[in-house]
């Protein structure tokens, strides 16, 4: 377990660095100059050129790169061009609505999908599963934004059930009740991810019920629903955990659509707009904090992995 | 074992034999294809065309879906939006299939090209698909072959390490052992022995990814990141009109069921042709 | 009556258009303290059978078309699928063909081989656990005490064999059906595990249900053999009676294709064409078109299982008339 | 005995255990652990042995789809091992191999026609198309086919089928040894009796060396010639077949030959 482990880490380390290589190296392609954005229409290209030095852009890209990541490694990601004040803490402060999105939509998810999927498989071939399975690919065809909008048109706007927008803090007044403003979003953003873990719930079990040990198990008189949970969907769950890294990357793309609909002060709408405001140090430091966070989805993914099937960890 | 020996060839009448959920949508598509070559002829009205006096119009003769808040028609606009949706799918399909099945292909055939690319691959992957394809617009100018050249792109990562994954399976069949023993050389065993073994998995992942690849298009003309904000596309008429979605509700309406429709019916296609693909490949298939 | 009776078993598999007979009017029985060997080549309908007293056949898939199967003088296929379930595991066990995969790769094979008895019996899982030790003490499990707590993987073939008969032994059922136990294995393995199977019989009592394509492992092992070809028993007899006088072309055949271990031939006298598929219908009897004593009346009509001597069945219309 | 046509001394193939890999790089699996045998032109060699014994790995090694870590082999007086992918090509042709599995063997998308006619358009022995479906259909007639089947895709054939093609793929290069991984063991009874039937025939005909890979010591004595019995990745034991037999000499050979199971030999046969 323990060399495995370390085996993960390992593969992880480089694999973060290429990634911050390469979005440094994007975000200098970009076409524009930094200096001339932070300046304004009113720069003289002296200043410009002043500014350029002073921020060290006029040294070759690698020195760049090095510098940055030296900070980065210091907790150091550079000022915002647009806030003017540290990286950082412009993504800390988007930080709290983003987590709370996507603890809210996991659950939904956990609470949709899981039960689903295991109904869909153990009905399968039914109506049951059919319905279940056509909706689960329905939901997953839906453009989240899309489906964001008319929740808004009929709940917030038509009914005045939920906020149609934005997200106070929990810590400001109306503490935990806060927390309905991302009802809305979290549901939107539940939905397709939700199906898509009604399919794989569906099909990995399928895939296990195929399996000579679960023939081994019916020989033993246990009882259907025995069957299902304890023999087939516990070692479904290893291939549902495998792709459990993936559910959270579409999970994150769509975050990124979902707080631009509901405008929702996350990290995800930080990203469009900083990239519309042309806010290069705020755009890669916020690309490298998610990419971080992926990768270590993952490597917590593996893990569980191998904690879920000892034939993984136990050569 | 009877299974087992079956060709694996997908053929139309196995596809769709009871499910007629899928038949429906494959016919669906067939309507969209249709819509989009004959646009220019079947559109009632220029999808540019301007209109203030029938600005916000509601659906019912003669604009079919009422028109936006410019007067255009709606229904004309969605007839060429088809057009803009099957260039993006087949578009970025073809880039994400030939890219990143050669890269996946060659990779797990030849072992240590394969450390380099999949290295390079995971880099890619590190990012999620719409993010990376957003920092990729950023770089670019907004254009359709942009937008199709990043979503492939994007979609060539994923396709690799799929690809990665059957040729490292099919690599290892006795039937390649006893090619090599016949004596081919790399390139037919590659492109005659592994390639044509691959089709059909490789088709069932196109339609996924022409699905994957509307949604992600949608999501970059909402953001304002995607084609230039003058192509009629059912992602631009969506993003162009949300501020009026309170006012005149329908506006909305069409192009989303479009999308929806559109993408519901070819992952409803996928999924029946997935089942009817050889078991070893299946769990390789991303898709719904 | 004897523990287990098939009467008329008939099971049909779904083919393209319509349900295609595989087991026709099959009948045997086998009782305590014995062991029925059920030989023939793949496809001939021996592992279904074994899977339809079972009760593990997929519904969807192949159904009992006809028979009965009576086990202590009830009849299986009659009861609801709750009481199936309480005989299964308990009252009757089965082994099978694949140890790699038969076991649950998730669980550790301590746990695997008391679930049956969790299920059918009530204990403290102290006495589950002292259970467990004693069974695979019973099935020669080096360093048992640390190998309860061993995942399938951790294993060896032979080894897992010998966990999916403690794990069928756990309940002490008056019937193993066994499918296919030691073609996984090696020779050597094999022989071991087939000892321990009868060793375990001597002292239990049990009846055992060997279905095998092996000709020799039948021979070793059991006391009656029923030989099938394309879904019926074309010839049943006691082990020495069958192999002291084959009355039926096909066992004459089936014998003559295997190589000799203790002597050496030039050609090999084997039988002509092959097993017909499923799909093919055949009248008369389903070995005439690949049997060299073939008569126009073999063609056409269904031979009738004849009775010759003790106990010795054979469908053939020329049983006993011919010089195999 | 005549100059060898095949000359195997020392051979050993260890695998990396890749459980281990990351801290202990010496750490392997020792498949090959020094094998040496020999054989004449026109002689069937069995190696038999039970799974895991190394056994394929020998053939695999000398049809070169596996590497050896060590050894000489030499090949009608070439050393093989030590030859470029390149330097192979020419002998490739004169060592085929006939698989164990039927139904994985042949290219499920490829008809048998193509499947037999590749190997005579990359050796050169036909210059066209109609001169290779002649070779094909003669080939196919031999292992008692008909040119029906040319069009025909693999799924369409039985196991026996199946393998009669894997066989006349291996034989219509005219090679001069033949290893034959357990070429019968996924057959019936009654088809593998066809099936060593026509080996049988067919090298006797050809006069094609053989080495016979299998772990069926009857089917064993039937084929060959002389038999080396492997364990644990070394030869064990080497001798004429009724020799071996008869009077084993090694614990390990003695021990096999009691586990197999006979049949009653009855008084009618």
């Amino acid at each position: 377990m323990l060399s495995y482990f370390i085996k993960r880490v390992l593969a992880f380390i480089p694999t973060l660095i290429a990634a911050s290589m390469l979005i440094f190296l994007f975000i200098h392609l970009i076409p524009g100059d930094p200096a001339a954005v932070l300046l304004g229409d009113t720069a003289t290209p002296e200043d410009i050129a002043a500014l350029t030095r002073e921020l060290g852009l006029d040294e070759p890209i690698w020195r760049q790169y090095i510098h940055w990541f030296g900070g980065v490694i210091q907790g150091d990601l550079g000022q915002s061009l647009f806030f003017k004040t540290p990286v950082l803490s412009v993504i800390a402060d988007g930080a709290e609505t983003s987590l709370l999105l996507a603890l809210m939509t996991m659950t939904w998810i956990v609470i949709f999908g899981v039960p689903i999927g295991i109904l869909s498989a153990t009905h399968h071939g039914t109506w049951i599963d059919q319905l279940t399975s056509g909706f689960a690919i329905f939901f997953a065809s839906i453009p989240t934004f899309w489906l964001g909008l008319y929740l808004i048109l009929f709940f917030a706007v038509g009914l005045g059930w939920f906020p149609s927008s934005g997200f106070p803090s929990i810590s400001d007044d109306g503490g935990w009740r806060n927390l309905r403003y991302l009802l809305l979003p979290s549901l939107t953003l539940a939905a397709p991810n939700a199906a898509l873990i009604i399919r794989l719930v569906r099909s990995s079990m399928l895939d296990v019920a195929k399996e000579d040990h679960v023939r081994t198990a019916k020989a033993k008189g246990l009882s259907p629903a025995k069957i299902a949970i304890k023999h087939v969907f516990r070692n479904a769950l290893i291939a549902v955990a495998a792709a459990f890294g993936f559910t959270f990357a579409a999970l994150i793309s769509e975050a990124v659509v979902t707080e631009t609909v509901f405008s929702l002060p996350g990290v995800g709408r930080l990203v469009v707009q900083s990239i519309l405001r042309r806010d290069y140090p705020v755009i890669q430091g916020v690309i490298l904090i998610i990419v971080l966070l992926y990768l270590s989805i993952n490597l917590i993914v593996d893990l569980a992995y191998g904690w879920l099937d000892p034939r993984v960890s136990l050569q | 074992m009877i299974d087992a020996i079956k060709n694996r060839a997908i053929s139309i009448r196995r596809v769709f034999a009871g499910r007629k959920v899928a038949a429906l949508g494959a016919i669906w598509l067939c309507i969209v294809l249709v819509a989009a070559v004959f646009a220019p002829w079947v559109a009632p009205f220029d999808p540019l065309e301007i209109d203030p006096v029938a600005r916000l119009t509601e659906p019912g003769a003669p604009y079919l879906f009422g028109t936006d808040h410019f007067g255009r028609d709606t229904f004309s606009r969605a007839l060429h939006g088809a057009r803009m949706a099957i260039l993006i799918g087949v578009g970025s399909v073809l880039i994400a299939l030939i890219l990143g099945g050669l890269v996946g292909m060659l990779s797990a055939y030849f072992t240590k090209l394969g450390h380099v690319l999949m290295r390079a691959v995971d880099v890619l992957m590190a990012f999620p698909a719409l993010l990376l394809a957003l920092v990729l617009m950023t770089l670019l100018e907004r254009s359709v072959a942009n937008t199709i050249i990043v979503i492939g792109l994007v979609y060539a990562a994923t396709t690799s390490r799929i690809l990665f994954g059957m040729t490292l399976k099919l690599k290892n069949d006795v039937f390649i052992d006893a090619a090599r023993c016949s004596g081919a050389g790399h390139f037919s065993l590659l492109f005659r022995h592994i390639l044509p073994n691959l089709l059909s998995p490789l088709l069932v992942q196109a339609t996924f990814i022409f699905a994957f690849a509307q949604l992600q298009a949608a999501a970059l003309d909402f953001l304002g990141l995607g084609l230039p904000p003058e192509v009629p596309s059912w992602g631009n008429m969506l993003s162009e009109e949300r501020i009026y979605i309170t006012r005149a509700p329908w506006l909305l309406l069409f192009p989303g069921l479009l999308i929806i429709f559109s993408v519901f019916s070819v992952n409803l296609v996928g999924d029946a042709m997935r089942d009817s693909l050889d078991p070893r490949f299946k769990d390789d298939i991303a898709g719904v | 009556m004897a523990l287990l009776e098939v009467e008329n078993l008939e099971i049909a598999v779904a083919g393209q258009s319509e349900w295609l007979p595989v087991v026709e009017d099959c009948s045997f029985s086998v009782d305590n303290n014995q062991t029925l060997g059920i030989v023939g080549e793949s496809g001939c309908g021996k592992s279904l059978t074994a899977m339809a007293i079972m009760g593990l056949l997929e519904q969807s898939q192949v159904n009992i078309t006809n028979g009965k199967i009576w086990l202590d003088g009830e009849n299986l296929l009659d009861m609801s699928a709750g009481d199936r379930r309480r005989i299964m595991g308990d009252t009757m066990s089965m082994i099978f063909q694949e140890p790699m995969t038969s076991l649950n790769p998730v669980y550790r094979i301590g746990d695997q081989i008391v679930e049956a008895l969790r299920q059918h019996r009530k204990m403290t899982s102290a006495e589950y656990r002292t259970r467990a030790l004693q069974l695979l003490e019973m099935v020669n499990i080096p360093d048992f005490q640390q190998r309860i707590n061993s995942y399938p993987h951790q294993l060896s073939g032979g080894q897992r064999q010998r966990v999916m008969i403690a794990m069928a032994l756990s309940c002490d059922p008056k019937l193993l059906i066994a499918d296919e136990p030691t073609t996984a294995l090696d020779v050597t393995v094999q022989n071991e595990v087939l000892e321990l199977m009868l060793d375990l019989q001597r002292r239990t009592g049990t009846a055992i249900i060997l279905i095998s394509h092996d000709m020799g492992v039948i021979a070793q092992t059991c006391d009656e053999v029923a030989v099938m070809y394309r879904g019926r028993i074309i010839e049943s007899s006691t082990t020495a009676g069958l192999f002291a006088n084959v009355l039926h072309p096909y066992t004459r055949g089936l014998l003559n294709s295997i190589p000799a271990i203790d002597s050496e031939t030039e050609w090999l006298d084997a039988i002509p064409g092959r097993v017909p598929m499923l799909e093919e219908k055949l009248s008369g009897c389903a070995f005439h078109p690949r049997c060299s004593y073939s008569q126009p009346k073999c063609a056409d009509t269904l031979p009738a299982a004849l009775s010759i001597g003790e106990s010795h069945l054979v469908r053939c219309h020329f049983a006993g008339e011919l010089e195999l | 005995m005549s100059e060898p046509l095949l000359d195997v001394q020392g051979l050993k193939v260890y695998f990396s255990n890749p459980a281990t890999r990351l801290f202990s790089a010496h750490d392997a699996i020792k498949a090959v652990d020094g094998v040496s045998f020999q054989i004449a032109p026109g002689e069937v060699l069995s190696l038999v042995g039970e799974s895991g014994c190394g056994k394929t790995t020998v053939g695999r090694v000398l049809t070169r789809l596996e590497k050896a870590t060590a050894g000489r082999v030499s090949f009608s007086g070439h050393d093989m091992l030590d030859m470029s992918q390149h330097e192979f090509r020419p002998l490739r042709r004169h060592i085929q191999m006939i698989f164990q599995d039927p139904f994985a063997s042949l290219n499920p998308r490829l008809t048998i026609e193509q499947t037999l006619q590749e190997p005579l358009m990359i050796h050169k022995l036909a210059h066209n198309r109609a001169e290779a479906r002649r070779l094909v259909v003669d080939m196919l007639e031999k292992v008692g086919m008909g040119a029906d089947v040319l069009g025909r895709f693999p799924h369409e054939f039985s196991g026996g089928q199946r393998q009669r093609i894997g066989i006349a793929r291996a034989m219509i290069v005219k090679p001069q040894l033949i290893i034959a991984d357990e070429p019968v063991s996924a057959l019936d009874v009654s088809i593998q009796a066809q099936v060593l039937n026509l080996l049988k025939r067919l090298q006797a005909e050809s006069g094609v060396a053989m080495l016979f890979i299998s772990h069926d010591l009857a089917v064993v004595r039937h084929i060959s010639n002389r038999i080396a019995v492997m364990h644990e990745g070394r030869i064990v034991e080497l001798a004429q077949k009724t020799r071996l037999f008869e009077q084993p000499e090694h614990d390990y050979t003695q021990r096999l030959l009691k586990a197999i199971p006979r049949i009653p030999t009855s008084l009618g046969a």
